[in-house]
This record gives C-alpha cells, structure tokens and sequence, in this order.
C-alpha cells in the first residue's frame, strides 16, 4: 500500500485513493475539429513508459480532491505530487 | 474489557449541511458561521453546539443542533456562488471513546491516530475498513464518527468485533 | 528424567511438566519447550518424511528455518493444522501432534520405495513422460502425480477461530530481537519516538537466549536481556511483540506483521484470537534478522540425527537437551567449535571434529585438541550410515594433492554440521534494497537501501557480541559495549558439495531438504541447459517448499556457479519474496466474513419487509426486497399478483437505493449539458427529464430521472449501482476539465428515503398523506415535481418532495422524505393504502413492469458496448448541444453501422414460458454449429397483463426486423419469436398521464 | 540437431546410465549478425510463434531474443487458467482455438506440458451474475463451445470444498463449468515451446534485451540493436507482454495500453483437496491446486500503472478474505509465496494481434490478466501473421484498426470477467 501525498491533507495511505489514469490529457474543447485518429489517441493511447510518469491521483476517502503525481513506474517511488492546474514540476 | 469502560455511543441526532464553494464564499461563510471555518486543513472549528469540520479545501461539514436554520449563514451567502445541501439524514454520527479508543479504531482505520499526528481538533474523511467515514477527535480519548447512515451497521458490528480481540 | 535433558540450565520451566502426544504415543517437556526440544529430549529424531523420496527426516534446526520437521497438529478437529514446524511449535498440556507423508507409519513408509526407484524420478522427469497414451495423462498419470504430491492434508472443517488485524504506526520498527536488535531498540527509544520491536520466537532475545558463556557490561547475556526488556518495556513508547513475525515488506515502508496470539496457550482465553495482521508503516525500519547457518552438501546428509551445529548448542543451552550421546563435528567454520566444546562439557562424546578447511583455527584446534577430541583437517564426510537414525559417519581427508581417502567410519548418533552462517536478507531483498557479494563472507549482505531501510548485526555479516550489539545501537547513538568471552566470528565457511573422491557415485546429497533436491538435480539441470538460477531454481524445485530455501539456496547457487564456472556472484539469487515464513489465510482476511466481508446496506424499511416474509437479493452493497410472497406463493405467482395490483390499484415500492445528486451552482445546467446527452437549459424549476450518460467512448454510463429543483439546483438520480461511480465521474470532469464551471456536487442518496406509490390509485393515496401539495393532474403533470409535508406523531411536519413519475407505466409518484422519517411516512402510505388494495412489490416486480413499456435496465439491457441509439434512446439527445461526453465518439465509423445491435421486444410464437434470458438469436432455422448470432435475449419475464411472456433483446439491425420472425436456439430445440417494438403496453402512454 | 526423444522408456534407460547422456534442452548459440525473422520475448508467445514459423511456415533462420530467462516473464507467473468460454464469436474462436491446441500439445512438442483439462467453474453470486453467464453459456453453445450451467448443488459435487451455505455475504446461486477448461504447468510450455523450436533450427537468445530499432529508408524495419549486438532482419514480431510499450516505442509506435501489476500466490503443498479451477468475479478470486500439492490463487490487479512486478498488500488481502469466504476449510492454509507479473492492458481487455504501422514489424499483446490460456492460438496465428503480413482469420478482429473504429471487443465491458 503506497503512501502519497496529497497536496491539501498530506501522507496518507493509497487505499483512500482512486488512482486516475496519465495525467495532462485535456479533453479537446471543440471535440467536433477532431479526426477519427486524433479522438482515438484522445480516448485511448497513453504514455506507458518506464520511469517517470505523470499521472492522476483523487484523494477519494479523503479530501475527495484530484491532483497530479509524478511517480517512478518502476520503483513506484513518487517524485512529487502538485494541484490541478499546476504544471508538472 | 468490553463490560468494564464505554467503546462507542450513538450521538444524539443533528444537523448537518455540506458547504462548498469558491474561495469568496468561503471566506463570507466563515465570518456568518459563529465558530468560523478552518483555514487549516483537516481541522475542526467550534462554537458550543456549531462546528464546521474542514473535508477539503472547498467542502466543510457544518453540524449544530436539530432543527438549527443556518439563517445568517444563508444570508452571508446570498448571491455569492456555493452549494449549501441539507444532509442531516444521510449521516448519523456515534462516538468511540475511552483510554484505547485509538487503538480500537486502529483495527480498521489505517491513519496515524497518536495524539501527535492525530490532535484534538483534527477530522478527515478516511476509512474505517470497507466504509467511508469522517473522523474527528473531539478529545484526547474520544472520537466523534460521522458514518452514511446504511453502513452504520458494519460500522458498529467491526467496532464489536475488535472489542472482542 | 531422560538421559537427554540436562541436570541444569535452559530457559525451560523445569518445575512444570508437559504432557504431549506424537503419533500416537504420550511424552512428557517442560513448560519452555518447543515440539522439537521435547522429542529430542525424548530421544526422539525422525519426526518426518520427506517430500518425494520419504526418506526418514529428523530435526534439522531450531528455528523457522527447519526443513524436515515438519507436523501436523490437532487441537481439535475443527483446529487442525498441517505443515508446521516442530520447531516453532511451543508445547502445552495435551498437544496433539503428528508425523505426514507417510504410510502406514513414520516408521515404515510404503512410499519409501520411491527412494530406491529414485534414479528413475530425477529432477523434472514429469515433463519427458506420461504422454503416451494421450488420455492416461488425465485418468491415470496426473491423479498419481498428484496424490504423490503434497505434504500434509488440507483441513477439511471450517476453521472457527478468528482473526484480528491492526495498522500501527511508528518511528522505528525493528525485526529481530537479537542483541542486534535489542540495541538498536535501548537507543532508538532514547529518542523519544515509537519505537515497535518485533520477534518470531516466543521470546525475546534472538541468540542470546542460547548464550550461557558471555558477560555483557560484567553482567551473564541472560542477566543483560532481561534487564534490557524490562527497560524497554517500562518504557510507554516501545510496544515489544514476540511471536510476530515480520512476513513482508511493501512499498513505501510498509511492514506486514503476523502475531500469534493464542496458539500456544492450552485453551484461549474466551473470545481470544488466533493471530493479528499487524500493517505497520515505520518512518525507518531497522532489520535486526540475524543469520542462518548453513548445511553441507554431502552423501547421506539428511538422515535423522544430521543436525545444524548451532541448533545442538541452542538446544542445549536454551532448552537443557543433549540433541544426541555421542558426535561428529562437520564444520567449514570456527564457531561450530564452541557447540562442540559446550555440548562436550554437558557430558556429550565428541568422537570427531572434522574441519574442512586445511587451516582450522589456531585457538579453536587448541581448545579442542585439550578437550581431547580427534580432529580432522582437511577433512570430509564421504557419508552416513543408520536406517531411521544415524549410526556411523564416513569421515574422508583431502591429501596433499586434494585427492579425497576415507580414513575412518565413526559411530555417532549425532552429526552437527555447519557450512558458515548465511544473512538473512530476506526482507531488506524484498525492500528492493540491492544485495552484494561479500567476498570476505561467501555470501549475500546488504547494498543499497531501496527505503528508509538499516540493517544491523549479522543479518549485515557483522559477527561476535560486541560489535553486533554496537552496530544495534550504533544506528541510533554509539554505545560502548564491554563483552567478555566474544567467541569466534564466522568466516567465509563453505559453500556447495563437500569434496569427495573422484568419480564416486556421489549418493543422495541433499541441498533442499524439504523438495528432496540433490546435488544430482542440480547436475542434471545445468546438463540440460537450464543455466539461469531461475531456471535452475524452477526445473529442481530447489527453494520453492514452505522454507523458501532458507537453508538451501546459497548450496545451490554455488553448486550452479561451479558447474557453469562462473562466480557466484554472477549466477546470484532467485528473488525474495514474502512471506518470510508461511502466513495464515485467515489473518489475511481478518474479521472480513459474513457482513464484514462487505457491508450490507439496508434501506429503513428493510426491517419491515423482512417482517412480511419479503425475498431479498444484493444489488450492489445493497439489499434490496425482491418480492413479497405470500402464504403458498412461489416467486412467480407472488410476482404475478403484484404486477396485477400495480396494474389495477396500486403499489408500493422502496426506491431509496437510487443515487441521489444535488448538483448546486450557477453553471448547473450548463454542468448536465455538457454531461448528459440530453439538453438541460430548458427544463424548468418543478420539471424533470429522463437523462443519459455515456462515457467518452460513446456507450451508456448510467440513467435516471433528473428534477431541476431551483434554477442553480438539480436533483439527479442514478441507478443504484452507479451512485458511486457516477459521482465520481462527474467531480472528474468537475475538478479537471470543467474548471470554469462555479458548480458543487453532493451526494444525497441517503439523505432521502424513497417511497414509490404507482398505479391508477397512487394519487388518492399519496394525496391522504402528503399534505400541503397540489397533486391533481393539472398542478402535477408527469415528471413534474411539488413539495409538501407529511405529519407523523413525533414529526409533526416532515418535509417531502413529491416526483410525479414512473418507472411502470402507470400514475407514479415518488415520496422523498429524510431518510430518518422512511419508515414512519411509509408506515403511513401503506395504512392509507390499505383502502385502495395497496401491495407491496419487490425489484422482480418492478422489473417486469418497466420491461412491459420497454424502460431499459443499464447493466441489463445495456452492457456497456451500447450506444443511446442502439437503446432505442436517440430522442433523448439534445441535438442542437455542440457537444456533451460521448457525442464524438458516436460519430466513428462503426457507430452507424447498420447491423449495430438495436434494442427490440420479442414475442414467443412458439412457447408458454418465457425465454431464458441470455438466449441467443439466429436468422433461420436449423443452423449449424457455429451458428450466426444475430443478438441475445436481455429481459424476459411472464406479463401478467399480457397473459404472455415478453422480452427485451438487442438484435443486429433490430429495428429494420421488426415483424420478421427469427429463432432461439435452445438444447431443447428452436424457438420462433417475433420482433416487436419495445413497448409492449400502452404504448400512447395514457395510463402514465392519468 | 537430432532431439533425444522423451518417453518413459528413455527416462528409463537414462536412469540405468545415471541420467548423464542427456542433451541440452535448448542450445545457447550467440546472435547471428542476421536472421530472416525474429521473434521479441522469449515467453510462451513468443517461443510458441517461433515455433509455428519454423514448423508450419518453413522459416528456420530465426532467433527468439529474450531480456532474461525464457519464461521468465508473465508465462512463467500466472495462475494457468485455460478456458475458452468467451461471450464474443471472436473471441471464442480465438481462445477455442488455443484449447484445441493444447489438447495436444505435449505430444506436438514431445514435451509434457501437463494440460489438465479438469474443468473451470465461474460462479455466479448474483442475479446479474446470473445472466451474464447464461448468456454465455448460450452463445458458447451455438458456437460449439462447451459451457454448462450447475446449480449449487451440482456445482459443490464438482467442487467439494466449496461453500454453498445461503447465509454468507454473496451466497452462490449457481455456476458455468467448462469441462474442457483447466489448467497447464506454465514453465513446461516456455521450455517444451523452446526445445521444439530449438531442434527446428531456431536461435533462443537469452540475457539479450533489444535497446534499439531501426528502419531502412522506405520505413521498413531493417535492424534491431540489443545488448548482445545488432541484428538484422526483415521482420520482427514482439511479444513482450508488459513491456510491449517500452519496446514498440524503440520503433516510434505507440499503441492503446497500460500496463498494470497483477498479483498471485501459492499456499503450502497440501495432499489432493481441490479438483477443478474455480473463479469468482464478484468476490475476485480464482483458485486451483497445482499438480505439486499448492494451491494457485489469483488476484485482481493492482489500481496503478507500474513495472515493479510486485503490489500491495491489500490486494492480497482481499483475494484471501474473498478465498476464506468461499471455501472456509482453507482458512488455516497458509501463504506459501507471493509474486506480481506486469500486465499490458488495453482499452477493450481483449489482444492486439497483427500488424503496426511500421512495416516489418508486428505486434501480439494486449493479453492482460489472461493470455496464457490463448499461448498455443495466439502464437500459431502470430506466426501466420508474420509469415503471411497478413492476419490470420482468426486475429483479423483483433487488430489495432478497432480501436479507431470503435469495433471493439469488449468483454469486459460485457461480463466483467478476467482472465
Ligand atoms: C499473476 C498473473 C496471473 C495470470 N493468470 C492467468 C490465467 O490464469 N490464465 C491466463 O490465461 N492468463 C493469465 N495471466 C496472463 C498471462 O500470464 C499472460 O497473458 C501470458 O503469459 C503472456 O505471455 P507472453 O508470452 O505474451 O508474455 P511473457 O511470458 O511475459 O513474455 C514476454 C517476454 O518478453 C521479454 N521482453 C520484454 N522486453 C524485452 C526486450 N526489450 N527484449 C527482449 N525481451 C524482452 C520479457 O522478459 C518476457 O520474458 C496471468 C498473468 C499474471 C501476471
Ligand atoms: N554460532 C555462533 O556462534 C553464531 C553465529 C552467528 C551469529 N552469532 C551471534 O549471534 C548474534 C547475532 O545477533 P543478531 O541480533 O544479529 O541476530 P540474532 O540471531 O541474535 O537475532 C535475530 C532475531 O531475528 C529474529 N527474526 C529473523 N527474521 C525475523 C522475521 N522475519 N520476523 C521476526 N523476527 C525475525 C529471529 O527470531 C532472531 O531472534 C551475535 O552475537 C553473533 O555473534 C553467533
Ligand atoms: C502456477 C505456479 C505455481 C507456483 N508454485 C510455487 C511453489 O510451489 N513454490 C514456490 O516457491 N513458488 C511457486 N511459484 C512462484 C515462483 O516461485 C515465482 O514466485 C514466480 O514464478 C514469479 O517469479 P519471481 O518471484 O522470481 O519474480 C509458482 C508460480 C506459479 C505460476
Ligand atoms: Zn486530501
């Protein structure tokens, strides 16, 4: 069981967390301008890399906020975490 | 043990009201709310029976007493954009109390309840085994827990068991 | 007293006898002893059989580590549990224990024929026969195998014990109660911080309980101990936990705890648990696990009375047991010496001491040769003799030229061994901290810390009290320890087969003792071409028993790094992983059965319908009332009857589980739009619509009714499976998409009860109940909403939004009242109810109702590939909306097909019963396997209005078939039915507008 | 090569001459500097696709490269489930197809893989459980795939220890058996996968990771660079399952999928308990007894994205509670060993099988938590794929195109069923 950061309440343990998929996927304003193969990538390619991972964490049992991770996929060690918003540090 | 010193009690009914809001209206609720709210985070502030429990950085839970309208609260809000949401029924709230309680609640709630990390005054939304509660420490041997009413069952039958151990 | 238990000495209670069985026959311990201590105080060795050869098996260790003694134990039928280690098994009045894999009896083992057949059954011998015939493989080989197979017997009742679980947090948590980490506690507590000392014995104090020679701070190790526990455990902040074995270590210093709470007293305490799941998070971990001494490899090595030369001496020392009468020494290391020296003065022969290094220790071949005993440089062991228990040792020496002679056979009935000590890394491994090679020590220590991870003692290789004791606390605070009589501190010992002369036909020389796996396996292995230790490890078997190879892995890696020539470094070690020791399923479940498994949701008035002999079924967390049968009703007659008094009066219904959203803000409305598919902007204050959610992909999410209750105020009702999913769904789009939306969700879904009156006589009876509310026709349209109040006798004016809609077809109105008033409003209903024949009805009910107007059930008639068009719900879309989630994606390619599956009725042609749902549909008659499925039965039920059976169905192209006849193929031979629209009752609608 | 050939009789003989005459499994040759194909992970797949390329195509110039030990990856770390009672027509043509192939396998390869067809039980514990398996029940039905329905009481004559009280949590109302489900030994099929394909000339390359790809000018994959040299060749199949990403992105080509831990564990070898596989959906878990006495038990997937072949705690925790519920008996069995393998999941949990963007270069993933039942069919029509730069009819569903389409092969979202 992880321990994460959240951003608002601090440490506290991943099972009240919802993990949230890759991070920094903004859906398209305008839906419509999209391709069949721009919306495919949209709904379904991700990054799936080893290393550092952007990614979405909500504090479901918590705070019930989201926020943003980074995390090391292959220790799962985190690298921070940061607000909605903010940029990847 | 379980004869000898009170574990749990259900607490009398209340009211309750979800506020959420922007940053505004947070800030003009904390003025008309008698105890103000915690800029803190997973903090309580209180005031007699009115207490406003800080759930995240946009949500507190407001409890007093039944039937209490929160008629200046209304007012102070009015206009400003923010979700006030009657739910005195969807919770109903019991209190685990005695010298062990923070140990009672350690066989299903996984935060750190020593009084250092855990202080009087702090509350969180967390879990208590399978159920979504929201814990608030109302004095060093005693927790007020705030429970959706359908699993208070599960609530009080995991507090028996751990009585038991 | 026997003449193997000593007069003196020990940690044993020797003022309290113990009586015990083992197969069968009574033996007496103290109070102190472990299963293994009282058998070999009883003379007793063979204690097991092993695995695949059954060879005789005596106790090989004296700790978690043992191999072969493994046992079963029966405190009652109920309680019986196999594969335990006599070792760990602390003895009380009345124990019942016995021998497994064996028959008839440990003594004389029918399948001790396998070891004379056993150059036929090599490692992997199952993978090259048994294929011919093909079918004998499943008849005859496999069931063979796996009789064979196993080692004790599963039990067979239901375990009645219980299991309890615990999160812990602390500052430091450390595991191993050894000097090392005893030291390291008495510091870390100066600190202040919790401070959580673990231990798998059932004391505390790792090897200094077999530690009678040394002073510590001028004090004997047993005086020091137990003054530093009584420190430690005056001390508030340090919790001291024996008998809990650290079995795992997660990510992020996360510690998995195992206590045994109650298996070694006679009887538990009333109410008392078995064991507690500790899950403790440690700002730092400090492992304090000591080191495993390790067997040698050589001929005849597992014969009952072969014996860890350190288990002898902790046998005596802590337990006042002579482990035999007269021994051999077999040791590649100087500290075995002091067993021997130790067990020689407790008045036991030592016939030999054969040291198979060419340069044993000056000191410790000083020591020896004073005490007399022979001594063998360069020495072997070519073999052992005895049939169910050692007899005689083959003592061989290296010449000059390292070639190997026997010199002489030497009766014993004792061999104690030992090849050096082994760290234990096994958690700091499964920290993911990486390990390195020690060259000076022959083996594995710790690198890198993959967490807050520090290790101490001999687990780390550092040996001999004194520094073990300052490496402890020396993590914390330096501290100077004065240690009188140090001993010797091991080196590298001696890794793989002992040397033996060429060509010998090497005979069984075990490495695992536990899998049966020899030298030979191993051999055979690399032969064969599997060259990885994991290939090794997975081919022989080698470590993958109950020990985990904890005393085999280091031999085998070195007898594959010979082999394949190569530096043992590089061949390395097959990864650790928990548990350290085997771990009970039940303490993984914790009290989490029956309701604690899941919690039960029950809606407030559950109470009342179990009263009326209600059915339930779990929908989600929830119990819902299925149906509510009366005297002599099966499920569909009750069903029956209900649906016809919903059609003809009324019913009265639970809908309280739906999911309730009050979405508040001045950009609601603008929130929905962008949500659902439907167009919220012109639904007015009292109103409510039918809306649906798809996800991004364009297929159904979730529906329901959705009431706008003030301009910036909706109520939304989701299915009760959704509540909590869509929720979260929407604080996603929320919180970060939607960022420029002032708009809050919250859940209300048990914030109302929901009374469901529906049929033609709804409204007389809500209207005797709901005060306050114009409910005419006119003043409550359908899908309009009102508000009023229901008086009770403590409640005076209870507030209710009444919905006026239906999910049957029928006059509908929904009665929304704080859940804490359910029951009473309800109450209340059914007595007004009572003139105009109002009956209760179930989910079964309203099933059949709903199907009846064709009203999908997402889950049901949707399985998440539908579209709202596939659905027949294309008209719910807002078509002038730019854009809502899903309206993309319902523009691909594949989402117009024309052969997309279409929701459609279907009427039987040819049956009375309904179809079963799930069925399958075809085109035409008489297909063939495989047929062409053209779509499947989603509802199906018997319409008592109808007097027919219906049913629902998503059908390639479905709409453009209505009319058509198609075919359900069953076993018993084809239906016909007929496409029909959805709706199969009152399709304009009237009786819902009444 | 000639292969020694295995047989009773020749473990017989072997045994008299102390077993030392036996040859090596699979050789260890060095890269050659080029080979006509090559085949990317040494797991079941990968092994098996080599296999058919070599046995039914004729390609025999070509290597398996594998980063570790062959099966090493999630072929040998899954609980070996077999079942092909898929809801869709093409999915169960796909996975039938592997169970008729496992039906002979052992003798096809000379090496027994233990396939021990002894039925797998999918147990419904609610209505909706109800009649998602009936509807694959019928479907399978139609499409000749055997599949039954049992009530309760049958289904706890078929599987003795199971717990069929009413009053427990999510009481079992009933189950879908496929009798020609079960089970098979998971390290038998890399290495029975590899000495086969070995004796047909095929280069098994272990330690060898492939760091790099290149393409010739017109875009067509030209080399590979990995840690034991470059290679060249004109096609390259990858079937590296949880790592499909990282080595698909040496070529620039990304595809829809996320890789996950998933966890099982094995208790103590106890004697004969347990006669078939048992899964349950709505409690995850799954569970059967290995031929060596364990019990197998499989959990559902950890919640994030990560290579670290391990997860949590509380993963574990859950699979055992939901285990103790089902078959109390086992409570006092107790957890031998845990491991995690990383699996490739995509949008729809069903495979990609066929080719990527990049000529030359083909793709077989996307199994997720339940690949190793389709090893022998995957991999045959893997082959056929390579060998014709075509897909198979069998695998022409499940190519990348569908994800674009929106054609997706959604059985979860239609059962929500793993493995
Ligand atoms: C715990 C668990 C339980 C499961 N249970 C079941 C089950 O019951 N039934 C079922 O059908 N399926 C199950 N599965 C899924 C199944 O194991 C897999 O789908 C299947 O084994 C995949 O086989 P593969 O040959 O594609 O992959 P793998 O066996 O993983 O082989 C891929 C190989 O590629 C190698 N590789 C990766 N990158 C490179 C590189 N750059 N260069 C060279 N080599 C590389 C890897 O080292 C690996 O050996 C389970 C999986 C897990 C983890
Ligand atoms: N025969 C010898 O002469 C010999 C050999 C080696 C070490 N030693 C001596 O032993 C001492 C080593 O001290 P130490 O403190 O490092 O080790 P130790 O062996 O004294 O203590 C280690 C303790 O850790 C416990 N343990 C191991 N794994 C555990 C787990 N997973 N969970 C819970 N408990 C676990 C063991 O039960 C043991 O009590 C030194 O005095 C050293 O010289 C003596
Ligand atoms: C079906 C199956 C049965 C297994 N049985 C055992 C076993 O009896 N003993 C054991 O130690 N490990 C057993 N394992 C687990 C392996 O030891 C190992 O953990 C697994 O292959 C993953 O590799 P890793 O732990 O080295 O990463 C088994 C694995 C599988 C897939
Ligand atoms: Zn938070």
């Amino acid at each position: 069981m992880l321990l994460i950061d959240c951003p608002y309440c601090g440490n506290r343990p991943e099972i009240e967390f919802t993990y949230g998929g890759q991070a920094h996927i903004a859906r398209p304003t305008q839906p419509a301008d999209y391709d069949d193969h721009q919306w495919t990538e949209f709904l379904y390619l991700r990054d799936n890399q080893r290393g550092l991972r952007a990614e979405r964490w909500r504090h479901s049992h918590g705070c019930g906020r989201f926020f943003n991770a980074l995390r090391d996929t292959t220790t799962d060690r985190f690298h921070g975490t940061y607000k909605v918003g903010e940029p990847r540090p | 043990m379980a004869e000898t010193s009170l574990y749990m009690r259900m607490l009398p009914p209340m009211s309750r009201w979800i506020l959420q809001g922007g940053a505004d209206a947070l800030s003009a609720a904390a003025r008309a709310w008698p105890a103000g709210l915690s800029s803190e985070a997973c903090r309580a502030r209180g005031q007699g029976e009115l207490h406003a429990l800080w759930l995240g950085p946009e949500e507190f839970l407001l409890l007093a007493p039944p039937d209490h309208e929160p008629r200046a609260l209304r007012e102070a809000l009015a206009g400003m954009p923010h979700s006030l949401v009657d739910v005195s029924h969807r919770q109903v709230a019991f209190e685990v109390c005695g010298p062990d309680c923070a140990l009672l609640l350690s066989a299903a709630c996984p935060l750190d309840l020593d009084a250092a990390h855990f202080p009087v005054g702090m509350c969180t939304r967390t879990v208590f085994g399978k159920a979504d509660i929201v814990l608030w420490r109302t004095r060093a041997d005693a927790f007020h827990v705030e429970v959706w009413r359908s699993f208070l069952p599960y609530c009080t039958e995991l507090l028996a068991e751990q009585v038991q151990n | 007293m026997s003449t193997h238990r000593t007069q003196t000495g020990g940690r044993i209670d020797r003022t309290r006898k113990v009586s015990f069985r083992f197969d069968g026959r009574t033996y007496t311990g103290q109070v102190g002893d472990t299963l293994a201590s009282a058998l070999l105080a009883n003379g007793v060795h063979l204690t097991a059989r092993s695995f695949k050869y059954h060879r005789p098996r005596g106790i090989l260790a004296a700790g978690s580590e043992e191999p072969n003694a493994l046992v079963a134990v029966w405190r009652d039928a109920a309680r019986y549990t196999p594969n335990l280690r006599a070792t760990q098994v602390e003895i009380y009045e009345g124990l019942q224990a016995g021998s497994q894999n064996r028959w008839p009896a440990l003594g004389f083992d029918i399948g001790r024929i396998n070891d004379a057949l056993s150059r036929f059954f090599p490692a992997g011998f199952y993978y090259k026969t048994f294929m011919w015939p093909r079918r004998a493989w499943k008849s005859l080989y496999e069931p063979m195998i796996r009789r064979a197979a196993g080692i004790g017997i599963a039990p067979t009742l239901p375990d009645p014990d219980r299991y309890a679980q615990r999160y812990a947090h602390c500052e430091v948590l450390i595991v191993g109660a050894g000097p090392a980490g005893i030291a390291a506690a008495l510091a870390a507590a100066k600190g202040g911080g919790r401070v959580l000392l673990c231990d798998e014995q059932s004391e505390l104090g790792g090897s200094l309980l077999s530690e009678t020679r040394a002073q510590i701070d001028g004090q004997s190790a047993a005086q020091w101990l137990a003054q530093a526990l009584a420190e430690l455990a005056a001390n508030p902040r340090v919790t001291l936990l024996s008998r809990t074995t650290a079995f795992g270590y997660f990510p992020h210093n996360l510690v998995g705890l195992v206590q045994r709470v109650s298996e070694h007293r006679e009887t538990a305490l009333p109410g008392q648990i078995r064991e507690r799941l500790w899950q403790v998070r440690a700002q730092q971990v400090v492992l304090a696990t000591g080191a495993i001494e390790r067997p040698l490899v050589f001929p005849g090595n597992d014969r009952p009375g072969v014996m860890l030369a350190d288990a002898a001496r902790t046998y005596l020392n802590r337990y006042g047991v002579r482990a035999g009468t007269r021994a051999v020494l077999v040791t590649a290391d100087d500290t075995a010496y002091q067993s021997a020296l130790e067990l020689a003065a407790a008045g036991v022969a030592i016939a030999a001491i054969v040291d198979v290094r060419d340069q044993p220790g000056a000191q410790q071949l000083a020591a020896a040769h004073s005490a007399g005993i022979e001594i063998f440089a360069a020495g072997t062991v070519l073999g052992t003799r005895g049939a169910l228990r050692l007899r005689a040792a083959r003592i061989g020496q290296r010449d000059a030229t390292g070639a190997v002679h026997f010199r002489r056979s030497v009766v014993c009935d004792l061999l104690l061994m030992s090849g050096g000590f082994t760290p234990s890394v096994h958690l700091f491994s499964q920290s993911r901290g990486k390990l390195e090679w020690s060259e000076e020590l022959q083996a594995f220590v710790p690198g890198a810390a993959a967490e807050a991870t520090r290790c101490a003692g001999a687990c780390r290789g550092v040996f001999g009290l004194s520094r073990v004791l300052e490496d402890g606390a020396a993590l914390f605070a330096a501290q100077h320890y004065e240690v009188s009589e140090d001993g010797p501190t091991p080196g590298a010992g001696w890794l793989g087969t002992l040397p033996q002369p060429v060509d010998a036909d090497v005979g069984k020389a075990f490495v695992d003792f536990q899998h049966d796996v020899s030298l030979k396996d191993i051999l055979l292995a690399t032969r064969e071409g599997f060259h990885s230790i994991e290939h090794i490890k997975r081919f022989t078997t080698t470590g993958m028993a109950t020990d985990q190879g904890k005393t085999s892995n280091l031999n085998a890696l070195a007898i594959a790094a010979q082999r394949l020539q190569k530096p043992p470094v590089e061949v390395g070690l097959t990864t650790f992983r928990m548990p350290f020791t085997p771990t009970t399923f039940g303490s993984f479940a914790g009290a989490s059965r029956g309701e604690l498994f899941d919690p039960v949701r029950r809606t407030p008035t559950h109470e009342w319908a179990e009263a009326r002999g209600a059915v339930f079924e779990p929908v989600s967390l929830w119990m819902r009332a299925r149906y509510f049968p009366q005297e002599g009703e099966d499920m569909h007659l009750c069903v029956k009857r209900e649906c016809l008094a919903v059609r003809s009066a009324c019913g009265l219904f639970d809908a309280s589980t739906l999911g309730k959203i009050e979405i508040v803000g001045p950009d609601a409305a603008e929130f929905l739009n962008r949500l659902y598919v439907n167009n919220w902007s012109n639904l007015a204050v009292g109103r409510c619509r039918y809306g649906i959610l798809c996800r991004d992909d364009g297929f159904i999410y979730d529906d329901g009714v959705i009431a706008r209750l003030a301009p910036d105020r909706f109520h939304v009702t989701t299915t009760t499976g959704g509540a909590a999913r869509v929720l979260a769904m929407m604080e996603d789009y929320r919180q970060t998409e939607w960022t420029d939306l002032a708009v809050w969700l919250t859940s209300t879904t048990e914030q109302w009860a929901v009374i469901a009156v529906q049929g033609p006589r709804a409204r007389r009876v809500v209207e005797t109940v709901v005060q306050g509310a114009d409910l005419s026709a006119a003043a409550l349209p359908h899908m309009a909403l009102t508000r009023g109040y229901v008086s009770c006798e403590d409640a005076p004016q209870i507030p209710a939004m009444v919905f006026r809609v239906s999910f049957t077809g029928e006059l509908g109105f929904e009665i929304n009242v704080p859940a804490g008033y359910g029951r009473a409003v309800w109450d209340q209903v059914f007595e007004a109810g009572q003139a105009h024949g109002i009956v209760p009805y179930g989910t079964e009910t309203m099933h059949v109702l709903r199907a009846e107007k064709g009203y999908i059930i997402v889950g049901q008639d949707t399985d998440g590939t539908v579209t709202p068009d596939d659905a027949g719900l294309a008209w719910a879309i807002g078509k002038t909306k730019p854009d809502f989630v899903g309206k993309r994606s319902l523009q691909r390619p594949s989402m117009n097909d024309a052969i997309r599956k279409q929701l459609v009725g279907l009427f039987c042609l040819s049956c009375t019963a309904p179809l079963e749902e799930g069925a399958q549909i075809v085109d035409s008659r008489g297909q063939s396997v495989p047929m062409k499925l053209i779509g499947h039965v989603t509802s199906s039920y018997d319409s008592a209005v109808l007097g027919k059976p219906i049913a629902l169905a998503l059908i390639a192209g479905g709409r453009a078939r209505i009319g058509q006849r198609l075919f359900v193929p069953m076993p018993g031979g084809e239906i016909e039915v007929e496409v029909t629209s959805p709706v199969f009752y009152d399709e304009k609608g009237v009786r819902l507008n009444g | 090569m000639t292969r020694q050939k295995f047989s009773a009789l020749s473990l017989m003989l072997r045994g008299l001459s102390r077993h030392r005459s036996w040859q090596i499994q699979w050789r260890k040759p060095n890269p050659k500097p080029s080979y006509d194909a090559v085949i990317v992970g040494g797991g079941g797949h990968g092994l098996g696709a080599a296999y058919y390329l070599a046995a039914e195509h004729g390609l025999t110039n070509i290597a398996v490269l594998e980063k570790g030990w062959i099966g090493g990856g999630n072929t040998g770390r899954n609980t070996t489930i077999i079942r092909s009672n898929y809801l869709f027509d093409e999915s169960a043509a796909l996975y039938d197809h592997s169970v008729k192939l496992w039906e002979d396998l052992s003798q096809a390869l000379n090496y027994n893989v233990m396939f021990s067809p002894r039925g797998v039980m999918m147990l419904a514990h609610t209505v909706h459980d109800m009649q998602s398996a009936k509807r694959h029940i019928h479907a399978n039905r139609c499409n000749g795939v055997d599949n039954e329905w049992l009530t309760p009481e049958q289904a706890k004559a078929f599987c003795p220890p199971l717990n069929i009280e009413p009053n427990i949590r999510y009481p079992v109302l009933g189950a879908a058996l496929q009798r020609r489900g079960g089970t098979a030994r998971h390290d038998a099929v890399a290495w029975g996968y590899a000495r086969a394909a070995d004796a047909l000339g095929v280069d098994i390359i272990e330690n060898c990771e492939v760091i790099g790809m290149s393409r010739d000018p017109s875009g067509r994959i030209a080399s590979l660079k990995t840690t034991r040299g470059d290679i060249r060749t004109p096609k390259v199949g990858v079937s590296a399952a949880g790592n499909t990403s990282v080595v698909l992105g040496l070529a620039g080509v990304k595809l829809p999928l996320e890789s996950f831990p998933l966890q099982a564990l094995v208790s103590e070898p106890v004697k004969p308990v347990f006669p078939c596989v048992v899964m349950s959906n709505t409690v995850h878990a799954y569970i059967s007894q290995s031929d060596k006495g364990e019990l197998v038990i499989g959990a559902g997937t950890d919640a994030y994205t990560s290579y670290t072949q391990r997860g949590a705690l509380h993963i574990n925790m859950h699979t055992l509670d939901a285990i103790c519920e089902l078959f109390p008996m086992f409570r006092r069995m107790r957890m031998m060993r845990n491991w995690g393998g990383i699996v490739d999941v995509t949008p729809d949990r069903s495979p990609i099988i066929g080719k990527t963007p990049v000529p030359g270069l083909y793709v077989n993933c996307g199994w997720g938590t339940g690949g190793f039942k389709a090893t022998p069919g995957s991999a045959h029509v893997f082959a056929w794929t390579i060998a014709h730069d075509e897909p198979h009819p069998i695998n022409a569903p499940f190519t990348l195109e569908r994800f674009r389409e929106g054609r997706l092969i959604d059985e979860a979202a239609a059962a929500a069923v793993a493995h």
